[in-house]
């Protein structure tokens, strides 16, 4: 009932937003790197964006400035408006999570998931607490 | 009369939490401290004997603070059964606060300000719970006695006496949380009111079959009944100083757990209700294994306390049992038996402290040939164990003798002869420790330390035995109020 | 600015006020100056709140048109017996928590960050207030990020004492932005098939579209979306090192409010925006949320048990409380959803006390609050213990406090929908909050084997008077809860008054 | 890059015009597209090139740090104030019609001055996350682990 062919032809805009959506989540999961998980995070987003966009346009419609002729069709405007915001959004978010990985770099001295974590097992003090704790042992050895 | 019953009421419940509060204060005298308890026990006691003279005549004295959700009143109200109880705890604090004067002082306890101090709050707790309004309000006081007894549990605070502080926590606050508050929830639920009605509140409103299952959410969910398999914590809780064991152990805890079962039966479900559906049948049997299961346990115990720690399951179920028979009759003796059980466990709990302390023996083996040197602490356990018993003329004979009287009523023979069976084994396990002391060859050759504070309230209480016996009327007035309305 | 121009503007100025004082105390450099800018900001919020409490009060809701544009084109507050009770929980418990800020804040961050500090602060406060009156799908998603981003600041802050903050707010920012995502695409399935986004609008066009699939994709995008942020069980994940991770002050408030809008906003979508579809609502409700909100519960509690940090202990009890709301707006009759708003406010005035009584033990201790710190702070701390126990025995439930009455109408409602497996659960779980309660309860009073820490500084009210607020209130409702019940049983009729 | 000729000539000579166009940009947003959003990237990037030629100190001394931040809460501060400019004016939050006699004028105006506040905010949020970034300096949160950290990390 449903032809692969068509889907494709017809489609493939959707398709594009599928495989986006699709990656950049996997990206944000099997990734081990913090600044390789925002990257697929941005990728997710992306895909959202341009999910809207293709929703709000219409097929032989014009952008959405006021003609004076009555029978223009217009491209819904609103769509275009949300995702001005979520784009927005998108780039605090990123510039957040970028600033949180240099953080984590200059505290952890690296930016492999796998690796914060082994070190977060270890003494998590703050770094002049600890500083004065390695000072005490080194004295007494 | 110098107090209105609503005066004598609040008196009665808060004298005590006033005693305790008072007590951190009056700690720089111990003299100042330890006279705090007995007054506080006086003035509540006569507080309690004016509410339950008006609770006689007819009245309810009763009073509300607020009113936390439709149909749950914060507050107190004196139903007859109430009163009995109120009558017991400070009637017997009174004796129980002389008494551990003169323990604590004789064992040079440590903590004595904090275990006055608890004690006090415990008993604010219990009569609190004999004259609660409502069973929401039962309810909390209830969960305030356990945590306030805990500190007096774990009072030695080593690790076993905190072990057994915890199994003792987590059986009754375990228990309380996960059945009782449901129960008293589904009544609220289903009935819109939890207030304690001559004739109860369920019939109509409850089906017939939930109702075996409610009850059995409520016996189990009072875990100070000490039903089989909930007793494990009456047994630990005797590492407390005996005191404690005496007064909360034999009195305050355990009777506030089977008075809030009775109190379910009678006020909630309704003596008619429960006989009608059959719900209760199944709680006959229970509490029937339960007496003779831990009367078993009572004769292999050597240790004294532990032996009248399984004493005391096995009587609470006497008690249960009388509201599971469902019979006026038996509904009555169980009201007059949590008198007659705490007069005489009180009286072997207070021995076995003053043995201990002027003897410093823990063991019934131990005893052989004791008892010339201390006649008078023997004595009272002699007539103690008899109105346990329920020989004349003890007042026990009372309350065992109406239990049977109802179980007849009811056509269960089976547990007239449980109850036979029972009484044959607690003049085993309960006149053995007499006869050792008087018959046998000493074993042990000890030091005996005269502590005065620590012999009369037996000889005391032992005396209310007797007295009990011919002075019954005024407690089984009381029980037929509470049957009749 | 006239009285009558306040009083029109009122729901506005629950969300503006904080919002645009956020700029203002980011230009302070003095953490004091800065404080009273967040506590004028957030008492602002608050007394705004309550005014349009009294105004729902009622009966009548009413909605704001931002700008002047009517809805369905405009941005619509919308104020209704729902979202004024919500708002007045919130702004309270930051406004509390933001008097505990005062000594709390300074003495974990650098004291040149306060000011942004009392910005993120006040943009966090208002971002949430704002997602709670929204009318709008597409803007509570703005408030929704505002909120979360500024959250996300003030736990890394907590890197000052410990640098695992940072990493507890990274893994916030990834799953909750994935949340937030989840939930734009949602809202874009809904917007392709129905042409609006206004909330009431939705509800009223979603019945008639003739795509069901489409409905129920974008629905389940939303509630997917929403069940992140609102940390339901099993995306709760980043909610208990966020907790733990954060300075003290900030997990106060955030444990008392942050989830509890995303919770209000669940109810929201479930029972006003698809109202019309309740085939599809049953289905998530019955099969998704009240197994997940059980999962929780036994999740979070047993966590709980077996923690030592203090703070993560709390943070998995919060899991645990979470899933008791999540199951109560499960039951979905309105006596459920009425539970619901009872114990979004007592566990928000219960979880926000036991933070701010851990906050008091942190700055005392100076280290980070592990049960074995705790030995002997009940009788060296007893003030800030009372108050922490006070709010201890209402998270467990006993009467008198405000948790037995959360419990009371969750039984009760769960009784009345039949649900008897779900109600002994329920029970069987709350025992099991008593264990770790009384663990603590138990460490607090025990003696040291050692010598005593020494503690720096005495008790100061600064400290423990916010968290007697609390705890008083905490008794208080539990003794006299009729003004939340109502509020709360206002509020399930109104949500629940859009199905029929 | 500080000392290539060409680079230092084009960015003297494109500075003016990025600017200006942004300008354009920004105020023609309320009849066409465009806005703050877009100008204020726009205006930002005229000063991230000026700081990427010559240097974060220069950068930082044309845009110092605490006008920065001063012009991002202004920018905040002028969209939240013409909101409650129209609230004042008897309107609601965000209500233009009420600000002038004229409700069209009034339109004008409001648009034009809370996409102004956007412009000025996005600039400085753009500056601020350039420098953040750029002059991020690891020392001062870092600990001892941090000496592999990257030290070529920066504007120059």
């Amino acid at each position: 009932m449903i032809d692969p062919v068509s889907i494709i032809t017809d489609s493939w805009n959707y398709l594009i937003v599928i495989c986006l959506m699709m990656g950049g989540l996997f990206i944000v999961i099997s990734q081990n790197n913090l600044v390789k998980k925002l990257v697929g995070l941005a990728i997710f987003q992306t895909s959202v964006f341009l999910f809207y966009i293709t929703v709000g346009k219409m097929a032989g419609g014009t952008a959405p400035i006021l003609l004076d002729s009555a029978d223009v069709a217009y491209s819904n405007p609103l769509p275009h408006v949300l995702i001005l915001t979520a784009i927005v959004v998108g780039v605090a978010t990123t510039a957040l999570g970028l600033a949180l990985v240099l953080r984590i770099h200059a505290a952890f001295g690296s930016i492999e998931d796998d690796e914060v974590l082994t070190i977060k097992a270890e003494a998590a003090l703050p770094r002049v607490t600890r500083a004065a704790s390695e000072t005490d042992s080194e004295a007494r050895s | 009369m110098f107090m209105s019953p609503e005066t004598a009421l609040l008196t009665g419940i808060f004298a005590p939490l006033v005693v305790a509060l008072l007590t951190p204060f009056l700690a720089v005298r111990n003299n100042w401290r330890d006279v705090a308890g007995p007054i506080g026990g006086v003035i509540t006691f006569i507080a309690a004997l004016h509410v339950a003279n008006d609770v006689l005549a007819g009245g309810t004295p009763s009073w509300t603070a607020a009113e936390i959700a439709p149909g749950i009143e914060l507050g107190f109200s004196v139903t007859a059964l109430g009163a009995i109880f109120g009558l017991v705890a400070s009637g017997l604090w009174v004796l129980a606060a002389i008494y551990s004067v003169g323990y604590m002082r004789g064992n040079h306890e440590k903590h004595q300000t904090r275990f006055a101090a608890f004690y006090a709050v415990a008993v604010h707790a219990a009569m609190a719970i004999a004259w609660s309004g409502n069973l929401l309000v039962l309810f909390i006081f209830y969960e305030i006695l356990t945590f306030s007894t805990f500190p007096l549990v774990a009072h030695k605070e080593s690790k076993a006496a905190r072990d057994a502080g915890r199994l003792y926590l987590s059986i009754l606050v375990g228990t309380s949380v996960v059945l009782l508050l449901p129960a008293v929830i589904y009544v609220w639920v289903m009935t819109g009111r939890l207030d304690f009605i001559p004739g109860g509140i369920l019939a109509g409103t409850i089906s017939p079959e939930v109702a075996p299952w409610l009850l059995a959410a409520f016996a189990f969910g009072v875990g100070k009944a000490a039903i089989m398999p909930l007793h494990r914590w009456l047994p630990a809780a005797m590492v407390a100083p005996t005191p404690v064991s005496a007064l909360l152990h034999a009195v305050a805890v355990v009777k506030a757990g089977v008075f809030t079962l009775l109190m379910v039966a009678v006020y909630i479900f309704g003596i008619d209700y429960l006989a009608d559906t059959g719900a209760s049948v199944w709680l006959v049997w229970a509490t029937c294994f339960t007496i003779l299961a831990s009367s078993c346990v009572a004769i292999t115990k050597d240790d004294l306390k532990a032996r009248l720690a399984y004493s005391t399951i096995s009587q609470l179920s006497y008690v249960v049992l009388g509201a599971a028979i469902a019979t006026k009759m038996a509904a009555e003796g169980a009201a007059v038996h949590i008198v007659m059980h705490a007069v005489g466990k009180i009286t072997l709990f207070f021995v076995a402290g003053a043995i201990y302390v002027q003897a410093h023996i823990t063991k019934i083996s131990q005893l052989d040939g004791q008892g010339p040197e201390m006649k008078l602490v023997f004595a009272a356990f002699f007539i103690g164990a008899f109105s346990i018993i329920g020989i004349p003329p003890a007042g026990g004979s009372w309350s065992k003798f109406m239990l049977m009287v109802g179980a007849a009523d009811a056509g269960m023979v089976m547990v007239l002869i449980v109850l036979g069976i029972s009484s044959l084994m607690n003049i085993y396990y309960l006149l053995d420790p007499v006869a050792r002391a008087f018959f046998k060859p000493k074993v042990k050759e000890v030091k005996i330390t005269w502590h005065p504070l620590t012999v009369w309230p037996p000889v005391a209480t032992a005396v209310l035995c007797i007295a009990l016996f011919f002075f019954a009327d005024p407690i089984v007035g009381l029980a037929q109020a509470m049957v009749t309305g | 600015m006239s009285l009558a121009a306040i009083i029109a503007n009122l729901p506005a100025l629950v969300v503006v006020v904080p919002l645009l004082l956020a700029p203002v105390a980011a230009l302070i450099p003095v953490s004091g100056a800065a404080w009273v800018i967040a506590v004028i900001g957030t008492g602002g919020a608050l007394i705004s709140a309550w005014l349009l409490q009294g105004a729902v009060t009622g009966g009548v809701s009413f909605s704001y048109h931002l700008g002047s544009w009517p809805p369905p084109w405009g941005i619509e507050f919308v104020v209704d017996a729902a979202s004024a009770l919500t708002v007045l929980i919130m702004a309270a418990l930051s406004f509390v928590a933001t008097l505990f800020a005062r000594r709390a804040l300074p003495a974990e961050i650098n004291e040149r960050d306060a000011g942004k500090a009392y910005s993120a602060w006040l943009l966090a406060s208002g971002g949430l207030a704002g997602l709670v009156m929204t009318g709008d799908a597409f803007n509570l998603f703005v408030f929704l990020e505002i909120s979360a981003l500024s959250s996300i600041i003030l736990i890394a802050l907590g890197a000052g004492t410990d640098r695992r903050a940072l990493v507890a707010a990274y893994n916030y920012l990834i799953i909750g932005a994935v949340g937030a995502t989840f939930y734009v695409i949602g809202v874009g399935f809904i917007y392709a098939v129905t042409g609006t986004l206004n909330m009431a609008d939705l509800a009223e066009r979603i019945p008639q579209v003739q795509q069901d699939t489409v409905i129920i994709v974008g629905f389940g995008f939303m509630v997917a979306g929403i069940l992140v942020k609102a940390a339901v069980f099993p995306v709760h994940i980043w909610l208990p090192a966020a907790y733990a991770f954060a300075p003290s002050a900030v997990s106060a408030m955030l444990a008392a409010i942050a989830t509890k809008a995303a919770l209000y906003i669940l109810a929201r979508i479930l029972f006003t925006v698809f109202a019309g579809v309740p085939d599809v609502t049953a289905l998530a409700l019955e099969w998704v949320l009240v197994p997940l909100a059980i999962a929780g519960i036994f999740t979070g509690t047993i966590l709980a048990i077996y923690e030592n940090d203090i703070k993560k202990l709390l943070a998995f009890s919060s899991v645990a409380q979470i899933g008791y709301i999540a199951l109560a707006f499960g039951i979905a009759s309105s006596a459920g959803i009425a539970a619901g708003f009872i114990h979004i406010g007592n566990h928000a005035i219960i979880k926000g006390g036991m933070f701010l009584a851990v906050g008091g033990y942190f700055l005392a201790l100076r280290s980070r609050v592990s049960l074995s710190a705790m030995t002997g702070l009940g009788r060296r701390m007893p003030i800030t213990t009372t108050g922490f126990l006070i709010c201890g025995l209402s998270l467990i439930g006993l009467p008198l406090t405000a948790g037995f009455i959360s419990k009371l109408y969750l039984v009760r409602a769960l009784i009345a929908e039949d649900m008897i497996l779900v109600m002994i659960l329920v029970l069987v779980s709350s025992a099991l909050s008593v264990a770790y309660l009384w663990k603590i309860v138990e460490i607090l009073w025990q003696r040291p084997e050692g010598d005593d820490v020494p503690l720096h500084g005495d008790e100061t009210p600064a400290l423990y008077l916010p968290l007697w607020i609390l705890a008083i209130a905490n008794l208080w409702l539990g003794v006299a809860p009729a003004p939340l019940v109502d509020a709360a049983n206002r509020a399930a009729m109104h949500l629940v008054g859009g199905i029929s | 890059m500080r000392d290539n000729p060409v680079l230092r000539t084009c960015a003297k000579i494109l500075f003016a015009p990025i600017i200006v166009f942004g300008l354009y940009v920004q105020f023609h947003g309320d009849y066409s597209p465009g806005g703050g959003f877009q100008a204020g990237v726009i205006i930002a990037a005229a000063f991230i090139l000026h700081a990427l030629i010559f240097g974060l100190e220069a950068g930082r001394r044309l845009v110092p740090q605490w006008l920065n931040l001063a012009l991002l809460a202004a920018g905040v501060l002028l969209y939240g104030g013409v909101g409650v400019a129209g609230m004042s004016m008897g309107g609601l939050y965000l209500d233009y019609n009420v600000l002038l006699p004229d409700p069209s004028a009034g339109q004008h105006v409001g648009i034009i001055l809370v996409e102004f506040g956007v412009g000025l905010t996005v600039t400085a949020v753009m500056l601020a996350l350039f420098h953040a970034f750029a002059g991020f300096n690891p020392e001062r949160f870092g600990d001892e682990t941090s000496d592999e950290a990257d030290h070529s990390r920066g504007g120059s």
